[in-house]
């Protein structure tokens, strides 16, 4: 990169050099026009990571208005680091979800090891203790080896980053599809505990008192990672590698422990992390949000390289850097409790009263700016939408329904999959268990730690089916809050709210622009119906890969329910032979964008399966209520490959068999993927009581201890199988994908 | 047989926490003239000698030993005696 | 009884260590940051599990420069329980307490499971509370946790009776199924699983209780003999 | 200032389980003439000058560097230009 000094303003307009750096004309215009002059390069620099999608929303904030935000329990909404949500006893949960798809796509341990923390600091910029990590991960088809080789590295930089800081990483999913061939999908959620006295807030607050900077050094690595996440991946992605930041948990540790330290000190004024556009970002938005100014000297930051530019610095997305605001003459206090974890805080500015983000360096002023045109000022655009033509011809379809004769083998077949099959290889190299809360380690619909000290307990999960998504963005929007509020339920609890990752292609494309508006209308309705108010997110777009081919719309949820007892915790896997099986919810030929579609077709298509949302409240609760009454055994939502698969989860963990009776064809009874249905286990004693709950309920059969997978449908026996034959299937099968030569 | 020695090494600018980490406790230990540590790795193979050795060792590197977006490497072919 | 915690930068088992004898053990217990350490006033040193300095260079081996080190090895002379786990146990081969080292696991992956341990020795101030044979669950969680070294050593550690624990069915290529080892005098126990974990039923099983009580026991023993 | 490299090798007859990785992948990638792959680490100090530099290295070898149950070392002062 060239050095300011070197370049004019006359230059960059003329040359339109902003344009490499990701403006417009227009936006470069409108600098102009706030300025009142041209921007230097340094300025121009700071508007750009600032204006990019990453940083302003710019073409998904007229979207993210629609989720609804509010709820009584809500403490802090979208805005700051992360969103916050009362549990009681002056207790709260904060929790986020961040995606590092573009990072992990060029060099994929870096990259998810950085998302993992970025998030952590997300999370405990706000005062919270990080308690979970969860993940989200989306690959193309592991037959490839660039796939094999992406997810082999990016569970690999999970791990390193989440077991050295020493939060346990309890769930998650990872999904496969031709789709994210090009670009995976790797999203991280950190979920938080802190005290409501203690919650932060990421303002420079206070006319005179002085910034502080505090972690790592600053390097030129990451420079313009938030205008490079915002655009497609190309074979230009290949020369801006750079880019590429390295992780360093340690520091991250120390961090975490220091920060958690300070906020108990009262001269701690505000306190945010530094994330995508590093000191740009941080700084602007603390003074923007206090509604003051703020100065900073960049010859006092700590700087890793030599001959670091102005534009360099701010730009640079170096991992593990804080920024505070304290207290003017109370700075060595401050210093002295980050000296004790052997780290250095430095002043390196100080809050003013002009609204203006003024840098110097070298004794020259090198941007002087309204603070707020950087913050606020970015454009908004409402982006043409056009229903794709893809979405009317699979609207028209008659229905798909998949003719199956053999469903023993099928469903191994089923089991094998590698979005179904087991994820131990995955989640075994996570430590799911330190900080020592982990009730229910990944394994289960949700997972569960409980809060030290009370009875109480929290569930979480994250999901998002995108084949529904893709069939049809508002249904399949609908689902994925409805499945992750079902994995709570299912676990014990109450669902809280949600955090969400939108994953999108770029905005651009009216007929992506049209999937992201009708997933979020979905999502929102469904929100509102099941009350999990949306309290923070991330957005994501520009996730196509070379050839231009877009990813299914993919916005993850990432969901968080409080269980009032630790009595209430239940789990998905039947527990005693004996007990009664029960299916909730009805079933019909549902098969569009499921799992057997894609298996047995190889692309999907056709109408995604209906929801009804009311429906889905009553039952949810009704199934709560069932659990919080001690009725159920064990409890398992159906999702991708229907009750067939389900039962046979079901039975795994202590390799129990069942017989179950089913009356109508069994290739939907088995396979369909209708929504809104619960697999529910119940002692033979509590057969009444269950049923007086749900009107009309009785069982589809029996937990066994002989260890048989057994369906009968009508007179036939269609599934007769060893339930340690679908094990060796189910767990086998991405170990066995990996191993094979591709 | 040839033994080839591989070093790779964080390519100029990358983070090194590695490094950073023992040169603060060799400090600690008083080892006060150290002023910077990079940490890399060192491989060792017995290779077949084949005509093109050199190309095939630069094949090996690019694909598999060293990652080129963020490390360099280097080599040195022996003889085995 | 009181238990000291030694926390060095990185370490991230020492609130579980710390909540394992407070709550469940019921003992007293304090988290000591390694600059600051007086361990002359505590009965039991415990060295919890994590990353110290970030696992860089070698698991346990910058920690094992900090001078607090002097004072865990002068416990260690004068006959206090010491156990070091995981991460804990790595800094004591480091320091010599323990003969051996720690390499990669074999199959090179960080691994986070239940796993069945044999106790191989219940006659040590840690185990005491076991049976000999006993079968017990212990999660294991641990990238460098694959235990080495020489034959001579490890037939003394077996002619001493320093193995405290095996591994029912090896998960990381440890010498010997070796899980856990003990110093000659058995009063250092290093070991990969971390009975911390497993410390109450919630959590899915408290087999690792009984490895406090035993110390607890111990030193209620010597203590009335003392009085 | 001087340029110290620090190689740092398993000893012989301690496992080496990355090298081994490291070999199956290469054969894997159809690199069939490879016979044997140890890892180790490769250190560049950059140290201040003094008379007995080669004592000094020596001994932050062995205090840290390198673990004498498992490890050798071996390494080089280079001039730097
Ligand atoms: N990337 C991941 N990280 C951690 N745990 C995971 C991951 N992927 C899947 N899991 C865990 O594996 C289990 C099965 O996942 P999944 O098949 O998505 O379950 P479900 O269909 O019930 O949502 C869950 O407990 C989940 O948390
Ligand atoms: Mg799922």
């Amino acid at each position: 990169m060239p050095s300011m000094l070197e370049i004019s303003p006359q230059q960059i307009e003329e040359q339109r050099l902003y344009s490499e750096m990701g403006l417009s004309d227009e936006e470069f215009q409108s600098i102009t026009k706030i300025l009142g002059r041209r921007p230097n390069y340094t300025e121009t620099g700071l508007f750009s990571v600032m204006w990019s999608e990453h940083c302003s929303y710019k073409n998904s904030k007229p979207l993210l208005k629609k989720f609804p935000t509010e709820g009584p329990e809500v403490l802090q909404g979208p805005g700051e680091g992360a969103g916050i949500i009362d549990i009681g006893d002056e207790q709260a949960v904060v929790f986020k979800v961040e995606s590092h798809n573009h990072p992990s796509a060029v060099e994929p341990y870096q990259g998810a090891a950085t998302g993992v923390g970025g998030i952590l600091r997300d999370v405990f910029s706000m005062g919270a203790r990080p308690v979970a990590l969860l993940n989200s991960l989306r690959f193309g088809s592991l037959e490839r080896q660039r796939v094999k080789y992406l997810f082999e590295e990016v569970v690999r930089g999970i791990a390193g980053y989440g077991n050295c800081v020493g939060v346990p990483t309890v769930g998650g999913e990872v999904q496969f599809d031709d789709a994210y061939n090009g670009n995976p999908l790797v999203n991280a959620m950190c979920v938080g505990l802190i005290d409501h006295k203690d919650i932060q807030k990421g303002i420079a607050a206070g006319i005179g008192n002085t910034v502080m900077y505090v972690g790592a050094k600053t390097g030129r690595d990451g420079i313009h990672g938030a205008t490079f996440a915002s655009e497609e991946l190309s074979e230009e992605s290949e020369e801006k590698r750079p880019s590429v930041q390295v992780g360093d948990p340690f520091m991250e540790k120390l961090l975490i422990e220091a920060c958690l330290d300070v906020i108990h000190h009262d001269a701690l004024v505000g306190i945010q992390d530094m994330g995508a556009a590093g000191l740009t970002s941080s700084a602007s938005e603390m003074a923007s949000k206090a509604g003051t100014g703020m100065t900073m000297n960049l010859d006092h930051i700590p700087q890793r390289e030599e001959h670091m530019t102005a534009y360099e610095m701010m730009l640079s997305e170096s991992q593990e850097r804080m920024l505070l605001v304290v207290e003017k003459g109370r700075e060595e206090e401050i210093a002295q409790v980050f000296r004790k974890y052997n780290l250095e805080a430095v002043a390196v500015g100080e809050v003013t009263d002009t609204k203006r983000f003024r840098l110097e360096h070298h004794g020259e002023v090198v941007a002087d700016v309204p603070v707020d045109s950087l913050a606020e000022d970015a454009p908004v655009y409402h982006q043409p939408s056009k229903v794709p033509a893809y979405y009317e011809e699979f609207q028209a379809m008659d229905n798909y329904v998949p003719e199956i004769t053999d469903h023993k083998e099928t469903l191994h077949q089923l089991l094998r999959q590698p979005t179904i099959a087991s994820k131990e290889w995955v989640y075994d190299q996570y430590d799911s268990m330190v900080q020592t809360n982990t009730v229910v380690t990944p394994g289960s619909d949700a997972a569960v730690i409980r809060v030290r000290g009370t009875y109480k307990a929290l569930a979480m999960t994250t999901d998002c089916n995108s084949r529904y998504i893709y069939v049809d963005p508002e249904v399949g929007g609908k689902i994925a809050v409805a499945e992750a509020a079902r994995n709570i339920v299912c676990s014990g609890g109450r669902p809280l709210g949600l955090t969400d990752g939108l994953n999108f292609g770029s905005p651009e494309n009216p007929e992506i622009f049209w999937q992201m508006e009708k997933s979020v209308d979905g999502m929102s309705e469904a929100c509102r119906f099941l009350s999990t108010p949306v309290i923070s997110g991330n957005v994501s777009l520009y996730n196509e890969s070379f050839g231009g081919q877009a990813i299914y719309p993919t916005p993850i949820v990432g969901m968080v329910g409080l269980i009032e007892h630790t009595d209430y915790i239940t789990q998905s896997h039947f527990r005693a032979p004996g007990d009664l099986i029960y299916l909730i919810g009805e079933t019909k030929p549902e098969f569009g964008g499921s799992e057997l579609q894609g298996m047995l077709e190889g692309r999907h298509f056709g109408k995604a399966p209906e929801i009804n949302l009311n429906i889905e409240m009553t039952r949810q609760s009704q199934v709560r209520t069932a659990i919080e009454k001690g009725l159920v055994q064990s409890a398992h939502d159906l999702a991708e490959g229907g009750l067939g698969v389900a039962l046979a989860e079901s039975l795994f963990d202590q390799e129990l068999g069942c017989e179950v009776n089913l009356e109508r064809d069994a290739t939907t009874a088995l396979f369909a993927e209708s929504q809104t249905r619960f697999l529910l286990s119940v002692k033979p004693e509590n057969k009444n009581a269950f049923e007086a709950l749900f009107r009309g309920s009785k069982p589809i059969g029996t937990v066994t201890d002989e260890g048989t997978y057994r369906v009968v449908s009508g007179d036939d026996t269609v599934v007769e199988e060893q339930t340690s034959a679908l094990k060796t299937s189910w767990k086998g099968a991405i170990p066995c994908l990996l191993k094979s030569k591709g | 047989m040839r033994k080839v020695k591989v070093y790779i090494t964080l390519k100029e600018g990358v983070l090194d926490p590695q490094g950073k980490a023992v040169q603060n406790s060799l400090e600690s230990l008083e080892f006060n003239n150290v002023h910077d540590v990079r940490v890399g790795k060192y491989m060792e193979l017995m290779v077949e000698d084949t005509e093109n050795i050199e190309a095939e060792v630069d094949r090996m590197c690019d694909k598999l030993l060293a990652n080129p977006v963020i490390e360099d490497y280097t080599y040195k072919i022996e003889e085995v005696v | 009884m009181k238990f000291a915690v030694v926390v060095f930068p990185g370490s991230n088992c020492d609130r579980d260590m710390y909540f394992a004898v407070k709550d469940a053990l019921g003992e007293e217990a304090e988290l000591v940051w390694y600059k600051e350490a007086d361990l002359s006033g505590f009965d039991a040193i415990l060295l919890p599990g994590g990353f110290s300095y970030g696992d860089y260079l070698r698991s346990g081996a910058i920690a094992s420069t900090s001078p607090v080190i002097e004072q865990i090895l002068a416990a260690a002379e004068a006959g206090k329980p010491v156990l070091g786990v995981c991460n804990g146990f790595q800094i004591l081969l480091e320091i010599g307490l323990l003969p051996g080292a720690m390499l990669p696991n074999e199959h090179l992956k960080f691994m986070c499971h239940y796993e069945t341990l044999v106790v191989e020795n219940a006659d040590t101030m840690f185990t005491k509370h076991y049976e000999d044979k006993e079968e017990i669950r212990i999660p294991i969680a641990h990238g460098d946790g694959n235990y080495f070294c020489d034959e001579q050593t490890h037939q003394q550690l077996l002619d001493n009776n320093q193995i405290a624990f095996t591994y029912q069915s090896n998960p990381n290529g440890s010498v010997g199924d070796i899980a856990g080892i003990t110093n000659e005098q058995g009063n250092v126990l290093g070991m990969m699983p971390h009975p911390e974990r497993a410390v109450e039923a919630l959590l899915g099983n408290d087999d690792g209780l009984r490895l406090f009580q035993s110390i607890l026991t111990h030193w209620r023993n010597t203590h009335a003999i003392n009085a």
